[in-house]
């Protein structure tokens, strides 16, 4: 056994080793953070409370986590215009799968739409409804379904920004009267929230399918795609 | 009113710049720095003023009080590295506007990840939340991961990739380390945390984790072996921002949870150790940049040696008397200040010097000094703090801890602040000792453009300045600590 | 004791072992993507179906679909590979 | 911020400011340079001239900011730190001019008078710290400063006494650092009081304290040659002389010695640094130094590492000084302050005259050298002479002070060591005087140059005069008002008197 | 033993699991599936302790979401970065020694 494999058996030990101690030792907390929660809910303006901390008490959080979402997309796109690829051609025409995509799709769409909406009061969400939205994504591009607004890297990119864009800009404006940044007030909470979470999940729909897109694909040799790129600028 | 307005703004606007310049066309992207470094100035400076008329305060976002909400805290600490932030990364934007133009199309990227790690960087010096800070190092450190990338060549994909799996297991463990700590106080809150926290096994190892997580993160010696290739092999501005900023922050979350677990909590063993590291990365990476022979990773290793002595900060302010203590923070925050500002300074000059010769070999800067003495002087300048020479604040800082380090009664780190000036004035006239030999020199000296001659001289006099007049900033740097009143 | 839970989480570390201890790329992704779905029925379990979609969703989905990609490309040989280019500095 | 505040700031900053405007001129204007230079250093002349007679009248120059809580930066004009000033201003004139001649036609000017300023800034720094901080500062500064002087040229050899330089400088200046620090600890910020400001500590701390003084000592020595730390100065001979006569004369040993002087003055007093029983071995190291210098000088044939082990020899006298405790050895250790400085200074520009005009560096060749260059091979005769100590010259003064002052603190020995040392500084002089105005002159010299109307060129020979002529006049109106001595008596008589 | 505390415990041994991997292999997406069980580990931590006793508590659940999109944008991220390595350089670990 190699030297790596003895010290990251060591070290895993002792990792678990002090994890179970410290589980095993564990005084229970006098805050209780549950029973705020609870009491707050009526001024958030969503009845699910899950959202309601999502989108509402650390929103903030949430805020920072699309830009998380959104520099995986940059760096990809960096690197994809750094390394140039060959136009991609991935997927092929499956009249099957055409067909079934027909059906699917709208469905998606509704589950989607379900998720979203439902999030405000049983759980659901924007996070949930962007993935199902990037699923649905997926699927045309194995069909073989060449959109051309997802190719249209100015759309994509509109839209990759919008959810961003306007989560910001809510928790902007509503600063106006003079309340910290993020403070939705009481009466447009819901409405707020309900937009922000609109725009989030086209963006994080957008922001997994680029994720999945940006790779290199499968036909891979660099020199033909730098000719290729040459080529068709 | 406008107090208000401008912290938000501070990790708001760079964000929203951030996006941006993502839609814009290539060529607009560096020209987005325009509106956004007089607006993120103006918000660092306001956010100071605020500071020293109101004194120190709680930000609540979305107006809901911690524990429940997120709470932002707006106190000396958090206002001095916001304002290292602006100077720092300010200029070296400026650098990178110019340095840029002769990189392909695809380093335009660089203006995003700038504005996102900004963001990020921000978002980290104010926050007052446990998990916030999670992921304010998730933003910071995968921008920082983009920005080490964006050379695209296999070295710089290897770089990233090693630093990108050193970020994502130190943050793992940062994250362990919260879900015990709000097991077992049930609030993610610092100000929650400091009333509640008691010496118990839990919150021991909670804390061993956070520690090691971001040890990692900060490339304490021995976890920095992500480091070198990643700061020496970017692009210069990239390395600067990196050496100077981003490794901070994570020392920061350090020291910031350090202080709120208190005295009871903190073991002094452990404060101990974390120096002996700290002093094991003094002398290796001085010995280490010593025997480099590229200039940048020169530089790098100086920074693997540099943070070494930010970890005195802990022995010296661990079951120490008030003094001591005090002496340990102001002299900790002033080397990290002059650190920030020095390496900067270092990296964009080092850039410099090897964009005059056309070569990352130190021997290939024979008699440079007669063709580019300003890059040279930025170097001489930066090094002078780094060697802890005065004039300078690494001088100040270094005086601070041998103050603080002497009324303790600790004088084993003697040792190490003196040998480690040592090592370091080894490797900067290294370097100094080549461009000034007088022997077979290279036939081409380029001259760059002065733009990034005059930055990295601003970050040099800066590091050099703020020794000088350390009074003020480490007076605003005390407000709101548990060290206000000294 | 809730024996149903502590199958599950039984399960969850097995399975998990075998993700990392297959000998088989492929197999290990599966195995993942086995894994990323039993840790979404836990979080039915422990009353989070928050979690439970997004970890099915995204968790598993996404990251497994992510995988299975990058795999399929690295099966894939490719003729000649790049010199460093360019390099500068 | 008052006017004396600013004057005192004034005569740092002409220094400073020539040094950044130095930096920034083109390497071709070299007359502007020269112009700028000059006008700095006369400048800085006048306004040391204005504080002289003010401190004269005991008007207070102080200027000072806080640096950190606890941690002021303070320049503050007494009478022991002007003599410093003056000495530094008036031979900074004299260098520049012999520099301009000196280093026509040679690469790197604008490096090259850059750093001479900054060294020279270093230099009045160091003579006006009020305080251990302030004069620890502007003494690390002045190791960085003169670092690229010393290995201006750039060669194999220069680099290699350059990095010895810092080893022996850097090392020292950190030992200092820990003194200071350790001082700063006990007794807060430690500004020089005379009479010191440590006489008031628990007994008890009297061990530390000896440490403490020991680390200093090292520290400072480095830069005073004191042995064994002296190595690193006869390297340093591969500069070009201008900078030797920086090393030697005005800024490098003068600013260990100063510091010593300093150290045992104002920071522990004389009469408490003599109870805790420091001065005796800081006498005897200073006397082994004396011996071993002139010992070593007479070994060398390269004139001006003969002239560099003499510096090491002649240094030691004013530390000599310093350590005898009472009034007499006070008032001969800081005369010879000045005086080393005005005669060491000639012989280094002598040499450099040799070399430049001559191409002569070694002893042997100098045989004849008289009727060639009839004025240098004076100055070097009036700089010989006052260094071996013959009446009236300025060096017999301080001798003839050293020697009371050794009789009144009842060390009797060091009698002895003043009258070997002599007999050897004669040893190792008088043999270059014969060979310049006795011998015939034997082999040819490289004269390729024309250098000017007079025996060399007029900038490197009106310096050389001035300053012997300066050396002379020290010792032969040693009684006037202004005089070396008279200014050096004023110092001992504020020393002592509290 | 509540269930939570089950789950947490399995979430202990995951994340040691996980470590033990991401040291332990070198191919560079095996080290990523480790990442990706460290993180579940860390997530099962974070629920079944401030659950176990004390009943559903939502606070964690949006941590846990927020802490699922940041795994997956972070595997993202490093995937795009591996392939292009790859791609470059026709390996699947990183080289021992920089």
């Amino acid at each position: 056994m190699s030297l790596r494999i003895v010290s990251a058996a060591l070290l895993c030990l002792a990792v678990t080793g002090a994890l179970a101690w410290a589980v095993l030792d564990r005084p229970l907390p006098e805050e209780n953070l549950p029973e705020r929660v609870a009491a707050a809910m009526p001024e958030s303006g969503v009845d699910h409370p899950v959202t309601a901390v999502l989108l509402n008490f650390r929103s903030y959080d949430t805020l920072l986590e699309i830009a998380v979402l959104l520099l995986a997309v940059v760096v990809a796109l960096a690197l994809r215009e750094a390394q140039p690829d060959r136009p991609e051609q991935m997927g092929l025409e499956n009249p099957l799968l055409r067909a079934v995509m027909a059906w699917l799709l709208p469905l998606i769409l509704i589950v989607a739409g379900f998720l979203l909406w439902a999030g405000s009061y049983q759980p659901g969400g924007a996070f949930q409804a962007g993935s199902v939205l990037a699923a649905a994504g997926v699927l045309l591009r194995l069909a073989g379904v060449t959109t051309a607004w997802l190719d249209n890297a100015t759309l994509m990119r509109a839209g990759l920004a919008l959810g961003l864009l306007t989560f910001l800009g809510v928790g902007l404006l509503v600063m106006i009267p003079g309340v910290p940044f993020l403070t939705y007030p009481l009466e447009y909470a819901g409405t707020l929230i309900l937009l922000i979470e609109l725009t989030l999940t086209l963006s994080i729909g957008l922001t997994l399918i680029s994720l999945f897109r940006l790779t290199p694909p499968y036909a891979d040799d660099p020199d033909e795609a730098r000719e290729q790129q040459g080529k068709t600028p | 009113m406008i107090g208000l307005w401008s912290v938000p703004l501070l990790f708001a606007l760079p964000l929203a710049l951030g996006i941006l310049s993502l839609l814009v066309t290539p060529a607009w992207r560096p020209r987005l720095i325009f509106v956004g470094l007089p607006l993120l100035a103006v918000a660092s400076f306001d956010v100071l003023a605020r500071l020293v008329v109101e004194g120190p305060r709680i930000y609540e976002l979305g107006g809901w009080q911690a524990p429940l909400g997120i709470n932002l805290v707006v106190d000396g600490l958090a206002v001095g590295m916001i304002l290292m932030t602006t100077l720092v990364a300010s200029l070296c934007a400026l650098y990178a506007r110019v340095y840029l133009r002769d990189y392909p199309p695809s380093s335009s990227f660089f203006w995003p990840l700038l504005w996102l790690l900004w963001a990020g960087m921000n978002g980290i010096w104010l926050a007052e939340d446990i998990f916030n800070l999670y992921v304010g190092l998730e933003v910071m450190g995968l921008a920082a991961v983009g920005m080490v990338a964006l050379r695209a060549t296999p070295q710089a994909l290897a770089a990233a990739m090693r630093y990108l799996l050193a970020a994502l297991l130190g943050s793992l463990a940062y994250l362990l380390g919260v879900a015990l700590l709000y097991a077992t106080y049930g609030t993610l809150s610092m100000a929650g945390l400091h009333e509640a926290a008691a010496p118990n096994v839990t919150t021991h190892v909670a804390l061993a984790l956070i520690i090691l997580g971001l040890l990692l993160k900060t490339a304490l010696f021995p976890l920095h072996a992500w480091l070198p290739p990643a700061h020496g092999g970017a692009l210069t501005p990239v390395s600067a921002l990196l050496s100077a900023l981003v490794i901070k922050a994570s020392f920061y979350i350090l020291m910031r949870i350090w202080l709120v677990l208190g005295p009871e909590v903190t073991p002094i063993f452990t404060a101990q150790v974390l120096g002996v590291l700290g002093a094991g990365a003094v002398f290796y990476g001085g010995w280490m940049a010593w025997r480099q022979h590229h200039l940048k990773q020169l530089v790098a290793y100086s920074t693997v040696a540099q943070i070494g002595y930010l970890f005195l900060f802990f022995p010296l302010v661990t079951g120490t008397g008030p003094e001591a203590a005090r002496l340990a923070w102001d002299g900790t925050l002033m080397m990290l200040v002059a650190h920030a500002l020095a390496k900067a300074a270092l990296f964009l000059s080092a850039g410099n010097l090897i964009l005059a010769v056309g070569s990352t070999q130190i021997s290939h800067l024979v008699g440079i000094s007669r063709f580019r003495p300003m890059s040279l002087f930025s170097f001489g300048l930066a090094g002078v703090s780094l060697m802890g020479l005065p004039p300078s604040g690494g001088f100040t800082g270094k005086w601070l801890l041998l103050h603080s380090a002497i009324l303790s009664g600790q004088w084993w780190w003697l040792i190490v602040l003196f040998l480690g000036g040592l090592l370091s004035a080894a490797y900067i006239f290294k370097v100094f000792r080549m461009s000034f030999r007088e022997g077979p020199q290279i036939d081409r000296s380029v001259t760059p453009p002065l733009t990034l001659d005059v930055t990295a001289l601003i970050l040099a006099s800066a590091a050099i300045l703020i020794g000088l007049t350390a009074h003020l900033p480490l007076f605003w740097l005390r407000l709101g600590s548990a060290f206000g009143a000294g | 004791m809730p024996w149903l839970d502590l199958l599950l989480g039984l399960t969850l570390v097995v399975t998990a072992g075998m993700a990392l201890a297959a000998r088989d790329m492929f197999r290990a992704v599966v195995m993942f993507i086995v894994f990323g779905l039993l840790v979404a029925l836990a979080w039915v379990r422990l009353q989070a179906p928050d979690i439970a979609l997004a970890e099915a969703a995204i968790g598993a989905g996404l990251t497994g679909v992510l995988l299975l990609d990058t795999l399929g490309y690295l099966r894939r040989p490719f003729g000649s590979r790049v010199d460093n280019p360019e390099e500068r500095e | 911020m008052t006017w004396n505040a600013l004057i005192l700031f004034g005569v740092l900053a002409t220094s400073l400011v020539a040094s950044a405007v130095i930096f920034l001129l083109a390497e071709s204007r070299h007359t502007t340079r020269s112009v700028f230079n000059l006008a700095a250093a006369v400048l800085k002349l006048l306004l040391v001239g204005w504080i002289v007679w003010g401190v004269y009248q005991n008007i207070d120059y102080e200027f000072r900011f806080t640096i950190i809580e606890g941690v002021d930066f303070i320049l503050r004009a007494d009478a022991l730190g002007m003599m410093f000033v003056g000495l530094s201003s008036l031979l900074w004139l004299f260098t520049t001019i012999y520099a301009i001649g000196y280093l026509e036609k040679a690469p790197n000017r604008s490096r090259f008078f850059g750093f001479f300023s900054l060294c020279v800034a270093s230099t009045v720094g160091i003579a006006l710290a009020g305080n251990l901080f302030t004069f620890l500062l502007f003494y690390e500064l002045l190791t960085l400063s003169t670092y690229p002087l010393v290995v201006h040229r750039g060669t194999r050899e220069s680099l290699r006494a350059g990095q010895v330089y810092l080893y022996y400088t850097l090392g020292g200046g950190a030992l200092l650092l820990f003194g200071v620090v350790a001082l700063h600890v006990l007794v807060g910020d430690t500004e020089f009081v005379p009479g010191g400001v440590l006489s008031g500590l628990d007994p008890s701390l009297h061990p530390l304290l000896i440490g403490i003084f020991l680390m200093m000592i090292i520290g400072l020595g480095v830069k005073a040659a004191l042995f064994p730390l002296h190595a690193w100065l006869p390297m340093a001979m591969v500069a070009p002389a201008p900078v030797s006569a920086l090393l030697h004369a005005v800024a490098v040993v003068k600013a260990g010695a100063f510091g010593i002087a300093r150290l045992v003055y104002d920071v522990y007093g004389i009469e408490f640094a003599f109870s805790l029983g420091l001065l005796g071995p800081l006498a005897v190291a200073a006397s082994i130094t004396i011996i071993y210098g002139s010992l070593r000088a007479l070994a060398q044939d390269d004139l001006k590492k003969r002239l560099a082990f003499s510096t090491v020899s002649q240094v030691s006298y004013i530390i000599l000084g310093i350590s005898l405790f009472g009034p007499v050895g006070t008032l001969g250790g800081l005369v010879h302050l000045l005086h080393q400085g005005l005669m060491k200074i000639t012989l280094f520009f002598c040499a450099g005259n040799y070399a430049e005009t001559l191409g002569v560096h070694k002893i042997s060749e100098l045989d004849g050298a008289g009727q060639r260059m009839p004025a240098t091979s004076v100055a070097f005769t009036l700089g010989a002479f006052g260094m071996i100590g013959i009446p009236p010259m300025a060096g017999f003064i301080s001798k003839w002070y050293l020697g009371i002052g050794a009789l009144e603190a009842g060390m009797n020995w060091v009698l002895g060591v003043l009258i070997l040392s002599s007999l050897l500084n004669a040893a190792y002089f008088l043999p270059i005087l014969y060979r310049i105005w006795f011998r015939r002159r034997e082999r040819l010299w490289c004269e390729g140059k024309v250098l000017g109307r007079f025996e060399t060129s007029g900038w490197l020979l009106l310096p050389t005069l001035a300053t012997a002529a300066f050396a002379l006049i020290a010792g032969v109106l040693a009684g006037m008002p202004f005089s070396p001595l008279y200014w050096a008596d004023l110092i001992v008589s504020r020393e002592y008197l509290p | 033993m509540s269930s939570a505390l089950v789950f947490a415990w399995s979430g202990v041994l995951l994340f040691g699991l996980g470590l033990f991997g991401f040291i332990a292999h070198r191919h560079l997406l095996r080290r990523l599936l480790a990442f990706n069980i460290m993180g579940s580990g860390s997530f099962l931590v974070l629920i079944g302790l401030a659950q176990d006793g004390r009943g559903v508590d939502h606070v964690p659940h949006a941590m846990v979401i927020t802490g699922i999109v940041v795994a997956v944008a972070s595997t993202a991220l490093a995937l795009v970065v591996f392939r292009r390595w790859y791609r470059a350089s026709g390996r699947t670990d990183l080289p021992e020694d920089t």
